[in-house]
């Protein structure tokens, strides 16, 4: 018995320091749900960092927004686990916070969709809102799609539309090879490519369709040495992380010279590891264009970033977009309830520092917005990654028209109020 | 076809081989001491960061040289005040010691380098292909790596068989008690033993480092492989350590180059199933995909049908 | 009636042969001690006999079964209980527990997961009396693993009659005892074992012809030797090769 | 009287966990008291099988999460209305499946115990683990399959929309769960678990077979996973690859080892232990991980049994009236620790640190300043020496108190 009251004692107190965060002009806290500790940290506190650094520049610095409440990024480690993703947003629920900002895997974010949407429909009045900056999975904008969550980003199919249009205009590439994590976006990689490239050039040859497990292939040489002997001119991937270094190492390091057309192989290590080997060789879909920047506005911003974050990168420029977007719907109906700010998001567009107008759909609450193409290079790159000398130099850019996809399976439940 | 198998088995060489200087450390310090050492691969992962620190200021070969040395003091400092002192509480004790220990250096590794993956390259030296075959390159660097490899087992073995301390680490192979029991300073052995089990496997963490990647997770992507290899080759078997280290890098780097999977054996027995069948998994299962978890299926089987492992005499 | 029996049961490790064709009958009641120098195979015997080794060849009958080859809890409830040279207990329990498990098979309990221990009075007062006739009743809480040396031993002998088997197989019970706790430990044995069939291994000749009624010598795996122990102290082969020195320096 | 005795500490552990929301009632809280009561069976059950058993397993979460799977499952099919029941039962659901899982596996793994197991489970669990990312249509890929728990017929009225009300259903469990589990241990084949974990050679010269003994309790353990994966499903209603993996079995001995093996309170404390870690000091500081690899090492080097076992160490002295002689050096020693484990947290914190300043205890250090990292190195080098100072005193008070008498006849209560 003992023990026990010793232990509520610590909690107590601990409950104590949680509640006691009274303002007195109170802030409008979001919530930023993304790995902070573990493999997957420093992607998540990159992200945190632009977020933070956005909510300073853009607002705090000028005096808050609806009439001088400050912004306050609240951020919640999930560990890039489902598990723990719906703890934290339990916590988040908890301290009343109803915007819940996350990006980073796909699992994380159908959960989070999942769990956001029984809490909405359950507490009523209490709602929370979905703001998915980074999270490709199509599905989370079709048969998954909820009025709760909005996407900065484009998704898979949208980009493979792009990536495969690119294959398509480069008469030189006759085969590709497509290799990926065996999981669902990899899936999605491999399924959408090899379809978009038999209607766009029934002439490629699909020299291989591979699937590995996550995190558990040591050495991708032999993976490669199929490759090699397939004799692929391009090579297309899905991986992230540990297994996208690995595979572009093992691709370099055996001597194969062909294009590697990624989803996720720059900044956060990968551009500084991949250095000089992979120069001309890595190729990135992304929106949001890269170097050269168009406008002064999105240098200046990236360059206080850089002055107050020395270690870390603009690697989401779409984080600054959601969080500007919010603000302004925000703003728009003097309201911090998810559901105004939700109908006022839906079909607003919007400038972003490069001077892009983007999109938000209403059916399906999708950004549109224009794609590119860029390379891994240290030539013409004046915002490098990693501070290593590499970036990305954008070679292709699709029109808003080129990376639209219809809406296929959204049927949207709208909350009645 | 040819070119393929030719390669898959250098690949798969590669591989056996450095899971050959991880195991051989485990099972020597599990002849001598009993404890299967969770934190093996930990200090593989060691091994390659160190090596990365060390190469960033004078370059790969003095990484070569001093991080596996660095990584064996520290094995050592870890059987002397850690291990020891846990031993009096019995092997369950050890293991998770062991246990905790992987979790702890996982996380240190974290603390001190960060959670990205680090640029640890291999030396210029090494940076030309070995030779052409087929229009496919073999790099030098691996090569290298079955070079070290090999002398690292030649080096091995002539310890083992012809030195005094080789004899009595041999003895303790077969009879672990007696040796205890004929009044050499055990604990130092112990100490010793795994002070250079450790180091081995920081060697093969230097070398695997530029090719596998420096990353937090490298530790485990490898440790439960090399576990694996051990019980499979028999506990305490050197030899079986070795074969079970080959087999596997080649099981695997076969499995990933064959094209085959169930739709074959499906086509074979003349069987048909649509994609809308609720196993439909099961009946698109290609053996490239299964390939990295060969080793655990393996593993329970060889465990089911012979406890001992292939060369193993000792149970514990 | 004989009750166990040995019929040229042979035992090899690898190309040693340990046991060399041994036969042995020993009758209800007996109190039959093995005896012969070190390494001659006695806890080989005992081992065969309690199936914990397989036998090589030959075989060996409990009653009308045979039961050479069987698992030892087989044989334990066939009715063989047997102690250790080396104690064998269950040291992170208490002495009582250790003793009551020892009594479980024979209750009939078997692996019942819906008994509650404490509410079995037979059987803890089964318990109990096993822990006075060892002497231990007063350390019945006490963590087996803590116990003194002698106790241990005692325990040991506890645990090998608690079940009430018919036959009962010590290994070299006294074996490590002071002069005068060997004397109380023979007057257990002495004790526990009445009415039953007692086959022990022991070195100390003084408590071997105290307490057997037949001496089997056994030498390189073989039996030299059984018969009543006056016969055998004066048996001249024994005497040979084992038993004169051992006599005369004890 | 005894039996009074027994029963109030049962009554307290019920009174307890039912008044816990009583205090602490955010949403939060309640999430925790969640976690918490899955860990509390989830722990006892890897208990039964490591501290009861001797069986080290590294793939014991293979129970849980099919457990859980199976649940959520049950969920879909009670959406669907395939089946129709009340969801207070998909424990049962996980649990008869966690049973079913450790009937099969338990043929084979169980032939031996220590090492050879400890490799099946490792074994087992890579692969079950492998296979749940390949075989989608069941376990749901990387995502996992997710279902609603508000769909089954209501229970007396309540249609489980809050997390509230599942922790009282699932206090219902944990208790039923904890006193079946107790109660094992007093049954003879919870008894021989025990023998055969001290002594499996000699248990087989006592009439049972080691491996069948280990057999039950291996199928007794995966049963109590399996609710308690139940109970995973009905908390967060959905279920998910790395619930069967290697990480949550690896946390499960973790927790069990901390509270203490072989005492049956031992997970019960270490659930709530590492609970709260994982929930409140992942919130403070991002190297919690760090803290709890050291704790933990530090606990199997100086702990072996856990901080029940260090709670029980103190009954001999308790029972003789002798604990208040401990207080004040324990005090002695207790003060100038915390103070250095304060410290030494407070450098790897300033060490880590990107930003300029560091809040700590109330106090601002900087992190640049080589002199603040040098004032709290100091004051770890003072507590050190005065823990060094004062720990023969400790000691000696420590023998004083637990002299051992001519013999020890008080009961033991565990």
């Amino acid at each position: 018995m003992r023990t026990s009251r010793f232990i509520r004692h610590i909690f107590l107190s601990f409950l104590l320091v949680f509640s006691s965060n009274i303002y007195a002009q109170e802030p409008v806290r979001l919530a930023f749900l993304d790995p902070l500790t573990g493999a997957f940290a420093s992607i998540g506190n990159s992200g945190l960092k632009q977020l933070e650094f956005a909510a300073d520049y853009f607002y705090n610095s000028k005096g808050g927004i609806l009439g001088g409440r400050m912004i306050e990024i609240v951020p919640l480690d999930n560990k890039q686990s489902p598990t723990e993703s719906q703890l934290q947003f339990r916590r988040a629920v908890s301290e009343g916070i109803q915007y819940i900002f996350q990006g980073n895997g796909s699992a994380v974010a159908n959960a989070l969709n999942d769990a956001i949407n029984r809490h909405n429909r359950r507490n009523p009045g209490q709602e929370v809102m979905q703001v998915n900056y980074s999270a490709v999975d199509p599905i989370l904008t079709e048969d998954n799609c909820s009025f709760w969550h909005f996407r900065w980003d484009a998704h898979a199919n949208m980009k493979l539309n792009v990536l495969t249009d690119y294959i398509a205009a480069d008469q030189d590439i006759e085969s590709v090879y497509i290799i990926g994590q065996d999981y669902s976006f990899g899936q999605v990689v491999s399924d959408t490519s090899i379809e978009l490239l038999q209607q766009k050039r029934p002439d490629i040859e699909i020299a291989g369709n591979e699937f590995h497990p996550i995190g558990q292939v040591k050495d991708f040489t032999p993976y490669v040495t199929k490759i090699v002997a397939s004799g692929a001119d391009a090579v297309i991937t899905g991986n992230y992380g540990a297994d996208m270094v690995s595979l572009a190492r093992s691709i370099i390091d055996n001597g194969l010279d062909i294009p590697i057309y990624t989803f996720y192989a720059a900044y956060d290590g990968i551009t500084a590891t991949l250095g000089e080997d992979g120069k001309n060789r890595i190729r990135l879909i992304h929106n949001e264009v890269s170097n050269p920047y168009p406008t002064e506005e999105r240098k200046e911003f990236v360059r206080a970033f850089k002055a107050a974050n020395p270690n870390n990168d603009v690697t989401q420029p779409r984080i600054t977009n959601a969080l500007r977007m919010i603000v302004t719907a925000m703003e728009e109906t003097q309201s911090t309830d998810p559901y105004d700010v939700g109908l006022a998001l839906e079909d607003m567009r919007f400038t972003t520092l490069s001077g892009d107008e983007i999109w938000m759909r209403g059916e399906d609450h999708q950004v549109i917005q224009t794609l590119h193409i860029s390379v891994h290079t240290d030539e013409g790159v004046e915002f490098d990654a990693d501070n290593s000398g590499f970036g990305l130099y954008t070679e292709f850019s699709a029109p808003i028209e080129d990376s639209m996809v219809p809406v296929n399976n959204c049927r949207m439940r709208r909350p009645s109020r | 076809m040819l070119d393929v198998f030719i390669f898959a088995t250098l690949n798969g060489l590669v591989t056996g081989l450095l899971l050959f200087m991880l195991a051989s450390g485990l099972t020597l310090i599990f002849s001598m001491m009993g404890v299967l050492n969770f934190a093996h691969a930990s200090f593989y992962m060691l091994g390659a960061y160190f090596a990365y620190s060390v190469s960033l200021y004078f370059g790969y070969w003095t990484g070569l040289i001093f991080a596996p040395i660095i990584v064996g003091v520290l094995g050592a400092l870890v059987e002397r005040y850690g291990l020891r002192r846990v031993h009096q509480h019995g092997h369950v004790a050890e293991l998770v010691f062991t246990f905790g220990l992987a979790f702890l250096i996982e996380e240190a590794v974290q603390f001190f380098w960060g959670a990205d993956t680090k640029n640890y390259q291999s030396p210029d030296l090494l940076d030309f292909p070995l030779f052409t075959l087929f229009g496919q390159e073999f790099p030098a660097y691996r090569g290298f790596m079955i070079g070290i490899s090999i002398s690292i087992f030649i080096g091995l073995y002539y310890v083992l068989t012809k030195s005094r301390i080789g004899i009595i680490i041999q003895a303790a192979l077969t009879h672990p008690h007696t040796v205890s029991n004929l009044g050499h300073n055990v604990p130092l052995i112990f100490m010793c033993v795994f002070g250079v089990g450790s180091a081995l496997a920081g060697v093969a963490g230097v070398i695997a480092g530029p090719v596998l990647t420096t990353f937090p997770g490298m530790a485990v992507v490898l440790g439960s492989i090399v576990f694996v290899i051990v019980v499979i080759g028999g506990l305490g078997s050197l030899a079986g350590a070795f074969i079970a280290s080959i087999l596997i890098g080649l099981l695997q780097s076969y499995a990933i180059a064959s094209d085959v999977g169930m739709p074959d054996l499906l086509n074979l027995l003349g069987l048909e199933f649509d994609r809308n069948h609720p196993l439909t998994d099961l009946w698109t299962l290609t053996l490239p995909q299964i390939a990295p978890i060969l080793p655990f299926l393996l593993l329970v089987l060889v465990l089911i049908f012979r406890p001992t492992g292939l060369m193993g005499k000792r149970e514990q | 009636m004989t009750v166990l029996s040995l019929n040229d049961v042979t035992k090899n490790f690898g190309e040693t042969e340990i046991i060399r064709g041994v036969s042995l009958a020993i009758e209800k009641g007996e109190k039959h001690a093995i005896i012969g120098p070190n390494g001659a195979g006695k806890s080989t015997l005992f081992h065969l006999i309690s199936g914990l080794y397989n036998v090589t060849s030959g075989s060996i009958r409990f009653k009308d079964q045979e039961i050479q080859n069987k698992q030892p809890y087989e044989i334990n409830r066939l009715g063989v209980a047997r102690s250790f040279q080396v104690t064998n207990i269950f040291a992170r329990m208490n002495v009582f527990e250790n003793v009551r498990c020892a009594l479980l098979w024979s209750s009939g309990y078997k692996y019942s997961f819906w008994h509650l221990l404490g509410r079995q009075k037979e059987l803890n007062e089964k318990t109990m009396h096993v822990l006075e006739q060892i002497g231990l009743q007063k350390k019945a809480l006490f963590p087996a693993g803590e116990l003194a040396y002698a106790h241990q031993r005692a325990l040991e002998l506890g645990i090998a009659i608690a079940s009430g088997a018919e036959i009962i197989m010590l290994d070299e019970p006294v074996a490590g005892m002071s002069h005068s706790e060997a004397e109380g430990a023979v007057e257990l044995i002495r004790r526990i074992t009445e009415g039953k069939t007692l086959i022990m291994v022991e070195h100390d000749m003084n408590i071997v012809f105290d307490v057997a009624d037949k001496i089997s010598v056994l030498v390189y795996g073989k039996v030299i030797a059984s018969d009543r122990p006056e016969n055998i102290r004066a048996n001249a082969q024994v005497q040979e090769s084992y038993l004169g020195e051992v006599v005369t320096s004890a | 009287m005894a039996i009074l005795k027994k029963s109030a500490v049962w009554i307290g552990y019920l009174a307890a966990l039912l008044a816990l929301p009583q205090f602490f009632d955010s949403v939060l809280a309640v999430s925790i008291f969640n976690q918490m009561a899955i860990a509390i069976v989830f722990g006892l059950s890897y208990n039964m099988l490591l501290g009861q058993g001797g069986m080290l397993s590294f793939g014991h979460a293979v129970y849980f999460g099919l457990g859980g799977f199976l649940a959520v499952h049950a969920l879909l099919m009670i959406e669907v209305e395939t089946v129709y029941f009340s969801i207070i039962w998909i424990p049962l659901v996980g649990g008869f499946i966690g049973l079913l899982a450790a009937l099969f596996i338990g043929t084979f793994s169980t032939h031996k115990a220590g090492t050879v197991f400890a490799m099946i489970s490792l074994g087992i669990g890579e692969l079950l683990a492998a296979s749940s990312l390949i075989f989608v249509s069941f376990f749901g890929g990387e995502a996992g399959v997710s279902g609603d728990r508000t769909f089954g017929p209501p229970f007396f009225g309540i249609e489980w929309f809050q997390n509230l009300e599942i922790y009282y259903l699932a206090v219902a469990w944990v208790f039923i769960a904890t006193v079946f589990m107790y109660l094992f241990t007093q049954t003879p084949a919870g008894k021989m678990a025990n023998a055969v974990r001290d002594n499996p050679e000699r248990a087989e010269f006592i009439g049972y077979s080691a491996r069948k003994v280990r057999y039950i309790t291996f199928c007794a353990a995966g049963l109590f996973a399996g609710v308690a994966g139940g109970l995973f499903a009905l908390n967060y209603e959905f279920i998910t690859e790395e619930n069967l993996n290697a990480a949550t079995s690896g946390r499960v001995l973790l927790s069990a080892y901390i509270g203490g093996l072989g005492y049956f309170i031992g997970p019960i404390v270490g659930a709530v232990i590492l609970t709260l870690m994982n929930s409140l000091l992942s919130n403070y500081s991002d190297l919690w991980m760090l803290y709890l690899g050291i704790m933990f090492l530090l606990t199997v080097m100086f702990l072996p049994r856990g901080f029940a076992g260090f709670i029980m160490m103190h009954q001999l002295a308790w029972v003789r009236g002798k604990i208040k002689s401990l207080l004040v050096p324990y005090l002695l020693t207790g003060i100038p620790s915390l103070l250095f484990l304060i410290s030494v947290v407070g450098l790897i914190e300033l060490s880590h640190t990107d930003e300029a300043e560091l809040y700590y205890f109330g106090l601002s250090f900087n992190s640049t300043a080589a002199m603040d990292f040098i004032l709290i190195a100091i004051v770890a080098l003072g507590s050190l020496l005065s823990i060094r100072r004062s720990l023969p005193q400790l000691r000696a008070a420590w023998e004083a108190a637990n002299e051992i008498p001519e013999s020890v006849d008080e009961e033991s209560t565990s």
